[in-house]
């Protein structure tokens, strides 16, 4: 193995090692010790991480090639070798180096915020537990974020699910809880369903698990036109659907829109609970996964991406816009940026969507953590009803969240190329969308492009990525079917998301409003309200993060890791300088075009909420009056709980419902008639035929058989022994009979 | 009473008549034992196969015996010359002894080398015996000299002159004439059997046992896996001879030993595996060679997982010896002597030979698989040149750099280590017993594993890491080894004061 | 030569031992006798050249599974000593049978014109066996692994006293 | 007589089979049977052994016959644990008082 990657395997251990520990000797180790245990533990790896990552800066490509080492083989499936190795790129290292961080920040804030809960259940401390989990979470989001083949991604996946349900549940003894745990659980199993399906194609398909292998295989079967692009079901050939099934993971684990429903009720995990997973990492698995098997994904499967996405990312916009609890409008909001990412994936904006990733990771543990601190100052009041005015209480808190708000709101200075994270990375898919959708056409089926020379051609803003680190200049010939051109895109997956831009600044000020400005609502609360200090350092660290992981630092390696994405178009954004050397083609007539539509939505939408919030709450109470009906739809959120509830549980009832009545009507109705009449019968039979002739006859039978039957019973002694005796009786005679015949 | 001084015990025993005859006799047959073994042997060297091998063990039997009768005569006719000499040269001659049995043992396996390997079971097996008889008694000498010393006591100070060096001969000859006695109710059959089911397993697993990497009866590509094999089947007559003794105590020890044996027997073969990793092999002769360049090559000190494998390879190994903490199968003060109880004489004397042997085992192991073999603390390149020279360089290059010798000398220090401890460490319940097995060895044995795995995997031979290691555990040995060292010679320099006012100077050699 | 000499000594001590098991009516005694079959037969594994299969069938067989065994003799009976005979009448069917299949089976075998032997044993050695076991026979390999986890789970299950007279646990 | 062929292993393990069919038809104990069930399995594993010995692309008889012993490890406990419950239910472990179902 090559020093890099004993860098990431031992920062994906350290924390395992933390988990084992914890879990044996957590309980010795007492309160405050077991969490700093697992700081430490996180904080080893996050600088394993950093050194990984300087290292890889500073190495020129064929080093980096040369970094790879062949994985371990862990099994022969078949032909198929299972392996387990390291996947070194950028994009694994700048997400391990997230991963690591963020959970570093949420680690300390943990400490704090663990050590103020009573937690006892039957008189022991459960607060080793909680920070077991987390190490184990961690180790498992790790070990996602290195694994190179789709079978130990997989193991990782699931580790991850297991690792949520634990956290969600943490306070199982609260009904709500346990329930939101074995929701998310459940419905992460109906995604992974689709995913092992996917998995099972993979391997019977491709015949390799290994992502480069299977990205190769892909590559190959499309070339011979194999069974996989020829074959279709329902109309859709086997590839897309194997895309689409893969994808299927990472609906659940995103919380993507029919899937969505668990990641609203996951909020009844602890705070640093949700900041971690329902922010930072797990939900980015989902988004991550979509990042791997881009290069599987035919133009059909991504379609399907896109508008999955793009449900879900106005959804949960709205959705979000009537929330009164803090932290359920931050999970709205998680979802509606999920959307945003998985549009994007969609559209074929790989870069942007994982840039998106990146910084959203930041800014949403940073209000994740600011809503904890606000919750833990508040005496456990999530209501944002009861805030307001808490900015004198807990400066630093409001001050930090403000930074998360403006990150994903996309603040900027549009003309001045200066923003916040959220400015670039939603810029950058909306430019992609509206290139699909309205961008220029470029010639042809056919394209040859070489990498470098991509400004030659100044229209043809698409590049068809093939290989090219190998083999530039390579010609790949693809057909129409597969070929998605510019302006081939619906304009309404650019149009609602670009809408959407509009409301995530608004409900994002609200909640910003409600909760620290204005007049304290309930002064019980208030009165109350502090802040600590254990918990706000990682604010202030997280709120750095956001400030500086922005377009410079973030963006060119995520745009050194863009894939040589296969039979798809990959689309850049604005980039020109990172993307140039990548190869992937920029449009600077997208950026223009985006400045006017919603280079300056977050002003709108911050200027609308301040309007509406700005006396309290009688002019949103008023205005709630006025739209009844659409406030309604969205406090129930759409009603898809009520949905689920309705077509599967309601469902379940009524097929129950049919069967019972079929059971007690047409089936006991028939016995009970059939009984009548056997009754009818026998009485006739028994008095006269029975008792007369048939007795006589059968007790005749009866007396031959038990005579028989005796004279059979008696070498059935019962006896085990005996019955070996009479088998090898049985073989010697065959075996003589063998030797005479 | 008459004080019993030493010129009493030199007196000699012979009336004036007899004596010649016995001298004529002893030294005549000496003559003819020696020079039939001489004609044998060169007879042999003509021969081939089988009887090459009956030929060779016939001789060799002839010699020893010629040797004695020799012997005998020569102290029948000058007891006094030669009581005064052991009482000088008593242990160096006892030395010696055990060294000249093995050389005569071994010295035609090592002369004919390229003979058929049944003949060097044999010769392996006539050897093995050899030096299992006189390890043993040794070893009870030495143990009963130990236990001594850390009671504050002197042991067994009257027979054979210096520190009664020669106790264990004198018991030996008493426990040949002892009455062989059956237990009432018994199983007669079983009861005889017993002994050798033991004594046998504790016998043949010197075959594969190498004492220098020429130095071994058979250099089997399974070596390790038949010795551990072999140590696990002497448990197989204790319990037959617990069960056959019709006496609850004996069998409480019987089902005692196989309980704690087979639990053991677990965390053993984990930490077993952790040098077969190393090495990638279970031929010992391989692993040994392994460790020949110098101590900080020995496998104990490759990096901490090693090191913690071998500390739970000879806790092991103290259970799978019943030896003290683990002794419970001969608790002598709840079960009398446990299996043992019931015999007496030669029986008993097999059990005890098989007891000494297997801890001969137990070490001479531990020192190849983890504390570099038959190789001093030197690097065997630095001698590379003696080993090939003529004889005289090739006996020093044996002495000093690489040899059975020291696989002995390492064999006997680590059957100290278990004597040291037996009468140092009170005995532990059988619950106590099998708790640290399932859970402290077996949790230790298996995390050792996997890291050490790992460590293979994932930490290139030569990194900074594994060399940083190295160094660390190797002076973490050498200051334990010094440490023992300084106690010693602390120990021997205020020996007087030690032992107190027990001390008896007219004891001869006190 | 030393090959045949070898053999029929050893199989002296298989069919004695194994004879020994069959006239014996003291099940200690034929779980002696049966000692004696397995260290046989595992030097006879080594006769033929397959030094690892008569190591492990020492160490499990011999050192293992008649130590259950044994256990097993002292742990079902208060008197393991008890002669049970075989009735008569089975005991001669028994013979009968046997002494048939085995003429049967002998005449068979000699009968049989078996390919020429090779005269050099082929050593496998334990790297062979072990690359074996890892490729080829991974199926069986991991089946076996599974099945051993069953039985160390069922016989712990089988073996636990009831639920009335289980002792208080240690703690 | 001097060369050993296959044969000669053969017929040494059909005795030890017929030796332990007959413990296992005869013994009057639970354990005995065990014991020949185990000479039954040795029989097997000499066979295999033998063939693998004396027999071109045959090699995987050793396999084989490490599986048996394995397996036959494995017999041995559960028949043990089953035989424990048998004498805490009956009092005796010979196999013929377990004849309650008896036709």
């Amino acid at each position: 193995m090559s020093q890099l990657e004993v860098l990431l395997v031992i920062g994906v251990l350290i924390p395992l090692a933390s988990f084992v520990l914890l879990a044996f000797v957590g309980a010795r180790l007492g309160k405050p010790a077991a969490g700093w245990v697992a700081v430490l533990a996180i904080a080893a790896s996050t600088v394993l991480a950093t050194m990984a990552l300087l290292q890889w800066h500073g190495m020129t490509p064929d080093q980096r090639l040369a970094a790879h080492s062949a994985p371990l083989v862990w099994a022969h499936l078949g032909a198929v070798p299972i392996t387990f190795g390291v996947n070194l790129d950028s994009l694994t290292l700048i997400m391990f180096f997230m991963v690591t961080f963020v959970s570093t920040c949420i680690f300390v804030f943990s400490v704090g915020y663990m050590a103020g809960h009573s937690d006892e259940i039957d008189g022991v401390s459960k607060f080793h537990r909680f920070f077991a989990y987390l190490s184990l979470f961690c180790f498992s989001m790790l070990l996602l974020v290195i694994a190179d083949s789709l079978l130990l991604l997989f193991i990782a996946w699931e580790l991850v699910g297991l690792c949520s349900y634990l956290l969600i549940g943490y306070y199982f003894h609260k009904k709500s809880a346990s329930n939101a745990a074995i929701k998310a659980f459940v419905t992460n199993r109906v995604g992974d369903f689709g995913f092992i399906i996917g998995l099972g194609m993979v391997f019977a398909y491709l015949g390799d698990l290994s992502l480069a292998g299977a990205a190769q295989a892909f590559r190959d079967g499309y070339a011979q036109q194999s069974a996989l692009f020829t074959q279709h079901l329902l109309g859709v050939s086997l590839a897309t659907w194997m895309g689409m099934l893969l994808f299927c993971g990472a609906i659940g684990k995103s919380a993507q829109f029919p899937l969505h429903v668990w990641l609203p009720d996951a909020m009844e995990g602890p705070t640093p609970v949700s900041a971690l997973i329902h922010a930072a990492t797990m939900v980015a698995a989902g988004v991550y996964l979509t990042a791997r098997i881009f290069v599987l994904l035919t133009p059909e499967a991504q379609l399907f991406v896109a508008v999955i996405g793009c449900i879900t990312l106005s959804i949960a916009a709205l959705v979000a816009i009537v929330q009164t609890d803090i932290k359920r409008v931050l999970a709205y909001s998680t979802i509606s940026q999920l959307g945003y990412m998985i549009l994007g994936m969609g559209v074929g904006a790989w870069i942007a969507a994982l840039f998106h990733l990146l910084t959203h990771a930041f800014f949403k543990a940073l209000m994740f953590l600011g809503s904890g601190q606000v919750i833990e100052g508040c005496h456990h009041e999530q209501d944002m009803r009861k805030m307001g005015g808490l900015c004198r209480k807990m400066p630093v808190t409001c001050w930090t969240f403000l930074v998360g708000v403006l990150a994903i709101a996309g603040a900027g200075i549009p003309a001045a190329h200066f923003g916040l994270g959220g400015y670039f990375s939603k810029d950058e898919i909306l430019a992609v969308a509206w290139h699909r959708v309205y961008g220029a056409a470029h010639g042809g089926h056919v394209g040859t492009w070489e990498r470098g020379n991509v400004g030659t051609e100044p229209d043809t803003r698409v590049v068809l990525a093939s290989y090219a680190q190998h083999d530039p200049g390579e010609q790949v010939v693809h057909p129409g079917h597969l070929n998605p051109e510019p302006r081939t895109l619906n304009p309404l997956l650019f149009w609602i998301p670009v809408l959407i831009a509009y409301v995530t600044p608004f409900y994002m000020m609200r909640c910003w409003w409600l909760t620290f400005m204005g007049r304290p609502r309930d002064e019980h609360v208030y009165a109350h309200a502090h802040e600590s200090k254990l918990m706000y350092l990682p604010l202030v660290v997280l709120a750095a993060g956001t400030l500086f992981a922005s377009y410079y630092l973030f963006r060119p390696m995520v745009a050194a890791a863009a894939p040589q994405p296969f039979l798809t178009w990959a689309y850049d954004g604005e980039a020109a300088e990172a993307a140039h050397a990548q190869g992937a083609l920029i449009d600077h007539g997208a950026h223009r075009a985006l400045v006017p539509i919603v280079g300056f939505a977050f002003v709108a939408g911050f200027l609308a909420a301040w309007l509406l919030y700005r006396r309290g709450l009688t002019l949103a109470e008023r205005l709630a009056q006025t739209l009844r009906p659409l406030h309604t739809l969205l406090v129930h959120k759409f009603y898809f709980d009520e949905l689920y509830g309705l077509v599967l549980v309601g469902g379940t009832m009524l097929v129950k419902a049919i069967c019972y009545a079929f059971d007690k009507y047409v089936i006991d109705g028939l016995v009970n008639l059939s009984a009548r009449v056997t009754e009818r019968v026998s009485r006739f039979s028994g008095v006269v035929l029975d008792q007369g002739a048939v007795d006589g006859a059968v007790n005749a039978v009866g007396r031959g058989t038990w005579e028989l039957g005796g004279l059979v019973r008696r070498p059935q002694v019962g006896r085990v022994r005996n019955y070996i005796l009479f088998a090898t009786g049985g073989v010697a005679v065959l075996v003589l009979w063998l030797v005479l015949a | 009473m008459a004080e019993f001084t030493t010129e009493d015990a030199l007196r000699s025993r012979w009336s004036a008549a007899a004596r010649p005859r016995a001298v004529r006799w002893f030294s005549g047959l000496g003559v003819v034992f020696v020079l039939g073994a001489a004609a044998l042997g060169l007879l042999a060297t003509r021969l081939t196969g089988m009887s090459y091998a009956v030929a060779l063990a016939v001789a060799v039997v002839l010699l020893l015996t010629g040797g004695s009768c020799l012997g005998a005569a020569v102290v029948v006719q000058y007891p006094r010359a030669v009581g005064r000499l052991l009482q000088r040269l008593g242990l160096p001659l006892f030395l010696l002894a055990v060294a000249a049995i093995i050389v005569v043992a071994w010295a035609p396996v090592l002369l004919w080398p390229d003979k058929p390997l049944i003949v060097r079971d044999v010769l392996a097996v006539v050897g093995a015996v050899g030096f299992v008889s006189l390890f043993a008694s040794f070893a009870i000498w030495w143990e009963r000299k130990v236990a001594g010393r850390i009671q504050s006591r002197l042991g067994p100070m009257r027979v054979g002159g210096w520190h009664g060096w020669a106790q264990s001969i004198a018991d030996g000859l008493k426990l040949f004439q002892k009455e062989d006695i059956l237990p009432g109710g018994g199983d007669a059959v079983l009861f005889r059997m017993a002994a050798y089911v033991t004594f046998v397993p504790a016998l043949s697993l010197f075959i594969a046992l190498p004492f220098s990497a020429a130095w071994v009866g058979r250099d089997l590509d399974v070596g390790l896996l038949l010795i551990v094999a072999l140590f696990g089947l002497g448990v197989i007559g204790v319990l037959l001879g617990g069960w056959a003794s019709n006496n609850k105590w004996s069998m409480y020890g019987a089902m005692r030993e196989a309980c704690q044996v087979i639990s053991y027997e677990i965390p053993l073969g984990f930490s077993l595996l952790i040098p077969i990793m190393v090495a990638g092999t279970l031929r010992l002769t391989t692993i040994g060679e392994l460790q020949a360049g110098g101590f900080w090559t020995w496998l104990a000190f490759r990096n901490p997982f090693t090191l913690i494998a071998a500390l739970t390879f000879l806790i092991a190994t103290l259970a799978s010896c019943k030896r003290a903490p683990f002794d419970l199968p001969e608790a002598e003060s709840e079960l009398v002597a446990g299996y043992m109880t019931e015999y007496s004489g030669f029986r008993w004397a097999l059990f005890m030979f098989a007891e000494y042997a297997e801890m001969f085992a137990a070490g001479a192991l531990t020192a190849i698989l983890f504390f570099g073999a038959w190789h001093s603390p030197l690097p065997a390149a630095w001698g590379a040149a003696w080993a090939t020279g003529p004889l005289w360089q090739q006996a020093l290059h044996g002495v000093v750099f690489s040899g059975p010798l020291w696989l002995i000398f390492k064999g006997i220090f680590f059957v100290y280590v278990q004597i040291w401890l037996r009468w140092t460490l009170p005995r532990i319940r059988l619950d106590q017993v099998m708790h640290a097995c399932v859970q402290f060895m077996l949790p230790v044995t298996m995390v050792v594993l996997l890291a050490q795995t790992f460590w293979q995997l994932l930490v290139p031979a030569g990194s900074v890491l594994a060399v940083a290691l190295n160094l660390a555990c190797t002076v973490l040995g050498a200051l334990v080894a010094l440490g023992i060292a300084s106690i010693a010679v602390y120990g021997l320099r205020y020996r007087r004061r030690l032992v107190g006012t027990l001390v008896v100077d007219h004891l001869p050699g006190s | 030569m030393y090959e045949a000499i070898a053999f029929y000594l050893l199989a002296a001590v298989v069919a004695g031992s194994a004879f020994g098991c069959v006239i014996a009516t003291n099940i200690v005694r034929m779980a002696l006798c049966l000692l004696g079959t397995l260290g046989g037969v595992a030097l006879l594994y080594f006769l033929m050249a397959a030094n690892f299969l008569g190591v492990v069938q020492l160490i499990v067989y011999a050192g293992g599974t008649l130590i259950v065994i044994v256990f097993g003799v002292m742990l079902t009976s208060r008197a393991a000593g008890v002669r049970l005979r075989p009735k008569r009448s089975e005991a001669l069917a028994g013979t009968l049978i046997c002494i048939g299949l085995l003429a049967g089976l002998v005449t068979l075998l000699v009968r049989t014109a078996w390919p020429a032997a090779q005269s050099e044993a082929q050593a496998y050695d334990v790297a062979w066996l072990g690359n074996e076991l890892l490729s080829t026979y991974l199926v069986p390999f991991e089946m076996v692994s599974v099945l051993l986890l069953a039985v160390m789970i069922g016989a712990a299950f089988l073996a636990q006293p009831s639920g009335k007279d289980k002792e208080p646990e240690e703690r | 007589m001097l060369a050993i062929g296959l044969t000669h292993y053969l017929v040494l393990a059909a005795f030890l089979f017929c030796c332990g069919l007959y413990v296992m038809a005869t013994k009057r104990n639970a354990v005995g049977i065990l014991i020949g069930a185990e000479l039954v399995l040795n029989a097997a594993g000499i066979n295999l052994v033998a063939f693998s010995r004396y027999e071109t692309g045959l090699a995987d008889g050793q396999i084989a016959a490490l599986f048996i012993i394995v397996l036959a490890a494995a017999e041995a406990a559960i028949a043990i644990a089953i035989f424990v419950n048998y004498y805490r239910l009956l009092g005796t472990i010979d196999p013929d008082a377990g004849d309650r179902l008896r036709g």
